[in-house]
């Protein structure tokens, strides 16, 4: 099983590499379809929406959030394994990240701003959207501090843009190689603009240096509290099934979870798309993979714990809902986040299996299957059998417009990530020169110590 | 307050949408915007009437006929809400749903608008000179048997005008029919009592022991007996009153009993006989008449337990004085007078004449006294019709096409009538066989005067005024059209009246003195009228029956029903919807029945153990045969009914009337026998046999009611304890 | 190719300081905004200032709605007929020609006798606020006595200057939260004060400041008292 | 707008839930309902309807869980599996019960639901965008949203149906939440009196539309801070306390009959319901 080349011509990587923003196979052109047709979809539905009211999503009063609260959870978490990847293990010196962590930030970056779509659909009247921000206003109001809404909205703007910087920051090298290499056109004026007159000096170098670990530094925990706040619009709340001290890191692990099982499904899609197979080896994959492994544990474990944590409190409520969960109309879809998120990754552990593509794949896709099921059990099933009996079970399923904006949002998201891996090189050059050029020196060290040795 | 009612007709003027009013853009704009309204203000205001501060004007519901004494928040010219008037010896400043939507009725947009003239299938639009001329000329040769008036209850000047105008053709053919009505009670009462509609006071009863009288619900005057009811509650010197309840079908008193006894239909008279016996204090021939009723008899044709039956008359003898109400329940069957008879005897034995069963005054007016509707008037209207007796058909306040058993075959009747009037606020089912149709002003737009059937303290005459002006130009008011038409007959008699108002203000002036306006002059004493919207009177009191006999009381050995239809079909009078007239109310649509919650939609009660025995469960869509017809409707699993029996509620199902009426629900009308009253020849509500069968189809029964379906889950919401645990007289 | 650099880190800081310039400044103009609104076309010209300001008469005496309701109304078509048919010397200005039209009814008959001026509203605020006059009159002008003019002033403007009425204060929320929040005395010199002062307020009990011992108290801040 | 006086405000809000220090003054309006009187009659609700222009959202959008009574009618049984309910229902009416710790209000993120001084749950119709989030977070599921734009909606309010609509009341768009609120606009009618007559608003002066209309006379709605209101005497003589989460009345046979629906969550309701009564002797 071979991973990169130590002897690789850093020549070669820029063409590589560049040829990826020229020339992507014929299933690129099929994906960038598809992903627009889907998320005219989603768009449509969403027009229909804010014409007529949240009514046509058949929410309904108790079952007043639905599937968009359970997706936006959803995006918010896939981001965070982006920043586990980029910043967590560029810390860490794990040199191994250093092909894939590129498009992992884009894909943080991307589920983000969908995330952010999703608090849009949700309110019904989007219009006074703006009322929610707090910034010096005619009537002379502050929003609600307490709010954990609020938090959260403040949380994933600050997210969102300090992703995007570390994003672009992390890019200036390659930006720049991409402008010196680039016939004249649209294209080298953007890069022209955004590698921002890098030259490549050494004072250049030790300043991007620092400002990409500030960065790195300064992202991580804001990652990790970005999910805990989310996990806090449940925590905070009063209501039976919600109102549960562990659901900050259980959010977190969850997110990380989703996270990597959408890397491998991208870095599967991409690998073959834009023939990174030289860089994106499968090596690399397999410690995605086994990582994956890991969180999915950590997953399960939380899971039980928040579970057992219900079942031995005293709150008859939260009972009455763990057991709706397993039992009630929702059984199906908690059952399917058990087997997708609990039993599925177990194929992880088989050595075989930890670099066959198509198992990957599909066990990628069963893994965001499984948290995406996880995050609609959360929200679903307490409004359908809260405190209240009069109110239970009344009709909640969700409509064909809240479906089609789901879809939506999925087809927004590729579509973005796709064009952006066409126009900036999803892996990142001159940290993989850096990688090779290290693991060569490494293997000159090896070698002259065996002459030594004879 | 108010100077005459002609000027105040001019401040009625509905206001443009000033500021005051409301703009339906109720979150829209966040901005100032200057210059986009226009604000208009009268152009010769009352010194009473202020932008922004509601008028109230007195007058009277027409929702039913219990004659609640209303008031009417009225703003920038159009009335907002009905609030009960406290003045009233009725409901004492209180109000029902029902009548809460006297507003829907007045802003109705299915309300006619224009006089209708049938043109093949179509209503083609006249005016009310032609319409009026149309009438003449039709009426021109016809002599008075020839003519048929069918109208609703009726009472006050309005009846005194259409008496009058009858009297003109020397007709005596003047049906006055209530699909729901106590007749039978009314004639038992009439024989037990003494007099048809005595006082019952609830609020002096120690027991209520009440055979299917739905007194909280729909039954005479709800609004009434609900305040009797609370006071009876909190109880006499601290000890609580004690509700029972007999009957098959649970109805909203049935609900709140501290007893409810689900007996076998038709077998209430049964009872109440054997609770006398039970009593052992009856003599002569009412112990006679009960011997043979023991308990055991009594027991195993009632279906109720003999410890119950012992229990019931224990406490009867215990607290006294109690009462007992034969209702609805009971009446309905083809031996219902004996029933009632059977169970007015009981306050006989229990010695409750005069204590809790009590004399009412009479209204001293004898041709203003309300005379009252019942089926039997339907029957003979319709032997009539089918004879094809009667060239010229007159109807209102009634609307006997959608209310009549289907057995009768009313509508193929009623073509065979030469020319039909129908006077009528929507283009309801009978008002579509019409060949002319009439629209009247709404209760709200319209003066007039009413004199309740059951009256509370004092012999009343409620009067009826305009809240506002009329909403649409060209209705008419009932009392100016048979003003109208009696011009037609006797000109000079009547000349002298402008309008109904100038007749009724007239007629009341001229006996100021009999209505206790003696010494004040008119203007005072008819202003005085306007603002109280009550004239109390002294009426003539009459005298209840000390004793009565218990000979001619038999009763049927109750038949174990047929094998072919084995299941009685109760029809259920809901307190909103009653008998359909108000069907096109939304707020009565919407508003879910107290005992299902089901909203917008009719159902079929079922017992559960029924139900399982047919395999039926809730929202299965059943098909309810009787010899008569078939019916469809969703199930709904009710504990609160006899297993023997099914029920489905009276008033929806209508195909027309309008928008928020038409297509929603069944008519259990029309699957109705037509059995009727041995003695009275009323017609036998709970006599129809059915027999039912499912189709296979299901439904999502919409209903407030959770998935819960009416349980607590142990959570503690809402807590029952009993007598034993709580003093009441302690409390504020 | 530093330029660039420079070059966008300059306007990254220009637009930082002129944003938070800029919130200030509308901070300010918030609260203390004078800015005309829109000059309204109205059925014909009604001369407020000959009305407030040559014949002094008082705002009350034709907006007599204003101290008995929340809505201020306006003034019946009568109110102006009763003193006009007895004023002959300007009986056959267009103006008031046209005034009568809408009594009398005009010759074209496009106007009936008795029809309502349609005056258009000039003050409107959204249909979710509710205003309420009676409240702000007893205050200022009954219990506080000031003048009636200046009063109104604080809401309306000097209209004694004008003639169609025009807006001539913001009548935004943080407008009216402003005042509010202010420590307004409950009685002026010679003030009478009706019944128990304490609720004349039923949000904050009035202060009573120990120097001249003057009691004050701000208006009411709570959000159902303007929407409901 | 200045954060001074965000602080400041914040304190007032937070005040405005009453503490020892500063305990409801002059005004905390309260209710309570005798279960006992209740019939379950419906006239409450379709009062509610009258008064606070409520759409009727019609058969389909009932279906779906849409409908918007801010006052509805509860029926439970019995459950001890007997054959009959012989000895009846039980019927709840259920309304915005006004939390004194509404957890409602936390989570609302522009601060369109709060406490008001005179200790009601203040709901601001067009400061509201729609999150949902107090419907959520609240245990008695009685919060209405406007899932359509009923004003414009075919059959709610046709033709001159509109002119029904009390102008005291904002008629309320699409995307905004709702729920009953004591009818407020008759309480600050009240208070106007009151306040230009110099006097606080006396016992009975003041009425909600459900009390109004209630033939058994069953809600029985005041000034709770009043000792003479009827509300504060019931309140007393049930010995329950606003700002408490257990009653004397929880132990056993104490004889009263007041009691809070989930006042273990501490909540602090405002409505009081009298247990119902039933007799045992038949």
């Amino acid at each position: 099983m071979k991973d990169i080349r130590e002897d690789i011509a850093w020549v070669k990587i820029n063409q590589d590499v560049l040829k990826s923003l020229e020339n992507p196979r014929k299933l690129y052109w099929i994906i960038i379809f598809c992903a627009l047709a889907v998320f005219s979809v989603g768009v449509g539905c969403e027009v229909y929406q804010y014409r007529n009211g949240m009514g046509v999503a058949n929410l309904n009063n108790p079952n007043v959030w639905g599937l968009y609260i359970a997706t936006f959870i959803f995006w918010i978490g896939m981001s965070h394994s982006g920043t586990l990847l980029s910043a967590i293990l560029h810390l860490m010196h794990a040199d191994w990240r250093k092909p894939i962590y590129r498009f992992a930030e884009a894909m943080t970056t991307f589920s983000l701003m969908t995330a952010g779509l999703f608090v849009m659909v949700h309110i019904g009247r989007l219009w006074q959207f703006y009322y929610s921000l707090p910034y010096p206003n005619e009537r002379g109001v502050w929003p609600n501090f307490q709010s954990p809404l609020l938090w959260d909205a403040m949380a994933i703007f600050t997210y969102l843009s300090s992703s995007v910087l570390f994003l672009f920051v992390g890019m200036i090298p390659d930006l720049a190689i991409c402008r010196d290499n680039m016939k004249e056109g649209w294209r080298k004026k953007l890069y022209t603009l955004l590698s921002l007159g890098w030259e490549g000096t050494d004072r250049q170098w030790r300043n991007f240096r620092v400002t990409y670990l500030t960065i790195a530094c300064f992202l991580i925990p804001l990652a990790v509290s970005v999910h805990s706040i989310v996990a806090s619009d449940f925590g905070m709340s009063q209501q039976p099934g919600w109102h549960v001290t562990s659901f900050p890191p259980y959010f977190v692990a969850g997110a990380l979870y989703s996270g990597c099982a959408a890397i491998i499904t991208l870095f599967i899609i991409l690998r073959y798309v834009f023939k990174f197979e030289e860089y994106m080896t499968l090596p690399i994959l397999k410690k995605t993979v086994r990582l994956t492994f890991a969180i999915a544990m950590v997953w399960t474990y939380l899971n039980a714990v928040e579970f057992a944590s219900v079942w031995y409190s005293h709150d008859g409520a939260s009972k009455d809902v763990l057991i709706q969960k397993m039992t009630g109309p929702f059984a199906f879809a908690w059952w399917g986040m058990v087997f997708c998120g609990s039993v599925v990754p177990l194929v992880l552990a088989f050595k075989r299996f930890q670099t066959n593509i198509p198992v990957l794949l599909v066990v990628s896709l069963l893994l965001n299957l499984g948290m995406w099921l996880e995050r609609w059990m959360i929200v679903a099933p307490t409004f359908s059998h809260g405190y209240y009996p009069w109110t239970w079970d009344h009709d909640q399923w969700p409509s064909m417009i809240q479906w089609g904006i789901v879809f939506g949002s999925f087809g927004w998201f590729t579509l973005l990530f796709m064009v952006f891996c066409k126009v900036f090189p999803s892996v990142s050059m001159y940290e993989v020169k850096e990688m090779v050029y290290h693991r060569s020196l490494h293997l000159k060290k090896s070698e002259t110590a065996e002459q030594g040795a004879h | 307050m108010i100077d005459s009612g002609f000027d105040r007709r001019d401040f009625l003027k509905v206001l443009g949408w000033s500021g005051a009013a409301v703009a339906l853009s109720g979150c829209g704009n966040t901005s100032i915007e200057d210059g986009r309204e226009t604000v208009v203000s009268y152009s010769e205001p009352a010194d009473y009437v202020i932008p922004g501060i509601g008028v109230y004007y007195n007058s009277t519901c027409a929702q039913c006929d219990a004659g609640c004494n209303i008031n009417g928040r009225v703003r920038e010219g159009r009335v907002l809400k009905l609030e009960g008037n406290p003045d009233s010896t009725i409901n004492r400043g209180k109000i029902c749903g029902l009548g809460q939507a006297g507003v829907q009725h007045h802003y109705n947009p299915d309300r006619l608008r224009e006089p209708l003239l049938r043109k093949g299938d179509q209503g083609e639009t006249i005016s009310w000179e032609k319409a009026y001329g149309l009438i003449a000329e039709k009426l021109k040769g016809v002599d008075g048997e020839e003519m048929a008036f069918l109208t609703g209850g009726m009472s006050g000047h309005l009846k005194v005008l259409l008496g009058n105008y009858l009297a003109s053709f020397g007709c005596k053919n003047h049906f006055v029919y209530e699909a729901v009505s106590p007749a039978v009670v009314r004639a038992a009462n009439k024989k037990s009592y003494g007099m048809a509609m005595p006082r019952f006071s609830i609020n002096k009863a120690k027991v209520v022991l009440s055979f299917g009288a739905d007194f909280l619900g729909s039954w005479i005057s709800p609004v009434h007996f609900s305040q009797q009811y609370a006071q009876f509650r909190k109880g006499v010197d601290g000890q609580r009153g004690v509700l029972i309840q007999v009957e098959s079908k649970m109805t909203l008193t049935g609900a709140n009993a501290d007893r409810w006894l689900a007996i076998r239909p038709g077998t209430e008279g049964v009872l109440a006989l054997g609770i006398i016996n039970a009593l052992g204090t009856a003599t002569g021939e009412i112990a006679a008449a009960v011997k043979d009723y023991d308990r055991a008899r009594v027991s195993a044709e009632t279906g109720i337990a003999p410890g119950q039956i012992d229990k019931v008359a224990a406490l009867l003898k215990l607290r006294s004085p109690s009462l007992v109400l034969a209702g609805s329940a009971a009446e309905g069957y083809a031996h219902g007078s004996q029933n009632a008879a059977a169970i007015n005897l009981l306050n006989h034995v229990l010695g409750n004449m005069g204590k809790t069963v009590e004399v009412s005054e009479t209204i001293p007016f004898p041709q203003m006294a309300p005379s009252l509707g019942n089926t039997a008037a339907l029957k003979s209207l319709n032997d009539g019709l089918s004879a094809g007796k009667y060239k010229v058909l007159f109807s209102y306040a009634a609307n006997p096409v959608f209310t009549a058993p289907g057995a009768l075959k009313f509508k193929e009747g009623m073509a065979k009538a030469g020319f039909k009037v129908a006077f009528a606020h929507y283009l309801d089912e009978t008002a579509m066989q019409a060949d002319l149709v009439l629209p009247l002003d709404s209760a709200l737009e319209d003066w007039g005067t009413q004199v309740p059937e059951y009256l509370a303290t004092c012999a009343q005459i409620n009067v009826q005024q305009p809240l506002m002006e009329k909403l649409h130009a060209n209705t008419r008011g009932m009392g100016d059209i048979l003003l109208a038409l009696l011009k037609q007959r006797r000109a000079d008699e009547y000349k002298g009246y402008e309008d109904y108002y100038a007749y009724l203000r007239d007629a009341l002036l001229k006996n100021k003195s009999a209505l206790g306006g003696g010494k004040i002059d008119d203007d005072t004493f008819w202003n005085e009228t306007l603002t109280k919207g009550i004239i109390k009177l002294e009426g003539p009191v009459g005298s209840l029956a000390t004793k009565v006999g218990a000979a001619g009381l038999k009763l049927p050995v109750s038949d174990d029903g047929d094998d072919q239809y084995p299941l009685h079909l109760i029809p259920s009078v809901t307190a909103s919807l009653r008998d359909g007239r108000h069907a096109n109310q939304p707020w009565l649509q919407e508003s879910p029945d107290p005992l299902t919650t089901i909203v917008w939609d009719s159902w079929v009660e079922i017992h559960p153990k029924k139900a399982a025995e047919l395999h039926i469960v809730e929202g299965d869509i059943i098909e309810i045969a009787s010899r008569t017809g078939t019916i469809k409707a969703q199930a709904y699993l009710f504990p609160g009914i006899h297993p023997d029996a099914v029920s489905v509620p009276l008033g929806r199902g209508h195909d027309a009337m309008g928008r928020y009426a038409k297509g929603f629900g069944v008519n259990p009308f029309q699957i109705m026998d037509a059995v009727f009253d041995k003695e009275t020849g009323e017609l036998a509500m709970h006599e129809t046999r059915v027999k039912i069968t499912k189709t296979g189809q299901r439904v999502i029964v919409v209903k407030d009611e959770g998935a819960a379906g009416g349980k607590q889950m142990g959570k503690k919401i809402a807590v029952r304890l009993s007598t034993d645990d709580v003093d009441l007289s302690e409390e504020v | 190719m530093h330029r660039s650099l420079r070059f966008f880190v300059l306007m990254m800081g220009l637009f930082l300081v002129a944003s938070s310039y800029a919130t200030d400044a509308s901070q300010a103009a918030l609260t203390t905004d004078d800015s005309l609104g829109p000059l309204v076309e109205q059925p014909f010209e009604f001369p407020h200032n000959r009305h407030a300001n040559d014949m002094q008469i008082d705002c009350m005496y034709c907006h007599t709605y204003a101290r008995r309701s929340a809505v201020a109304g306006i003034p019946p078509l009568q109110k102006c007929i009763g003193c006009h048919q007895s004023i002959d010397s300007v009986r056959e200005t267009p103006r008031i020609k046209k005034l009568f039209e809408y009594w009398e009814g005009s010759e074209d008959g496009k106007i009936a006798a008795r029809t309502p001026v349609p005056w258009k509203k000039v003050h409107d605020l959204p249909d979710f606020v509710r205003f309420n006059h009676e409240r702000h009159i007893k205050r200022f002008i009954e219990q506080q006595n000031r003048p009636t003019q200046e009063a109104c002033g604080y809401c309306h403007g000097d209209v004694k200057d004008m003639t169609v009425a025009r807006r001539s204060k913001p009548l935004s929320m943080g407008w009216c939260a402003s005042c509010h929040e202010k420590d307004h005395p409950v009685t002026g010199e010679g003030g009478v004060a009706v019944g128990n002062q304490a609720y004349w307020y039923s949000f904050q009990k009035p202060v009573v400041e120990a120097a001249g011992g003057a009691v004050k108290a701000k208006g009411p801040n709570d959000c159902w008292q303007c929407h409901k | 707008m200045s954060v001074n006086n965000l602080l400041e405000n914040w304190a007032q809000f937070r005040h405005f839930h009453p503490v020892d220090d500063k305990p409801h003054d002059p005004y905390k309006w309260a209710m309570s309902i005798d279960l006992d009187a209740c019939t379950g009659c419906n006239a409450c609700s379709v009062a509610c309807y009258a008064e606070n222009n409520l759409p009727v959202v019609g058969k389909e959008k009932y279906q779906h869980g849409q409908s918007m009574h801010w006052m509805r009618i509860e029926r439970y049984w019995d459950e001890d599996g007997r054959e009959f309910p012989d000895q009846g229902a039980q019927f709840l009416p259920m309304m915005c019960q006004q939390c004194e710790a509404a957890p409602c209000e936390t989570v609302c993120p522009v601060a369109a639901t709060n406490h008001t001084a005179d200790g009601l749950n203040s709901q601001i119709y067009n400061r509201c965008i729609g999150s949902r989030y107090c419907s959520a977070n609240c245990p008695f599921k009685v919060r209405y949203f406007n899932w359509y734009d009923y004003p414009t909606t075919d059959n709610v309010w046709p033709a001159e149906m509109t002119q029904q609509l009390n102008p005291d009341v904002t008629v309320r768009g699409k995307g905004v939440m709702e729920k009953c609120t004591f009818c407020v606009q008759r309480l600050s009618a009240a208070k106007v009196t009151a306040k230009n007559e110099g006097r606080i608003v006396k016992d009975g002066e003041v009425q909600t539309a459900c009390q109004q209309s209630c033939p058994t006379g069953a809600i029985s709605f005041g000034n709770l801070v009043d000792p003479e209101s009827r509300v504060h005497k019931q309140w007393q003589t049930q010995q329950v306390e606003l700002d408490k989460d257990k009653q004397d009345k929880d132990e056993e046979d104490s004889g009263l009959r007041g009691y809070r629906i989930l006042e273990e969550l501490r909540a602090y309701p405002s409505v009081m319901y009298l247990e119902r009564v039933r007799e045992s002797a038949v």
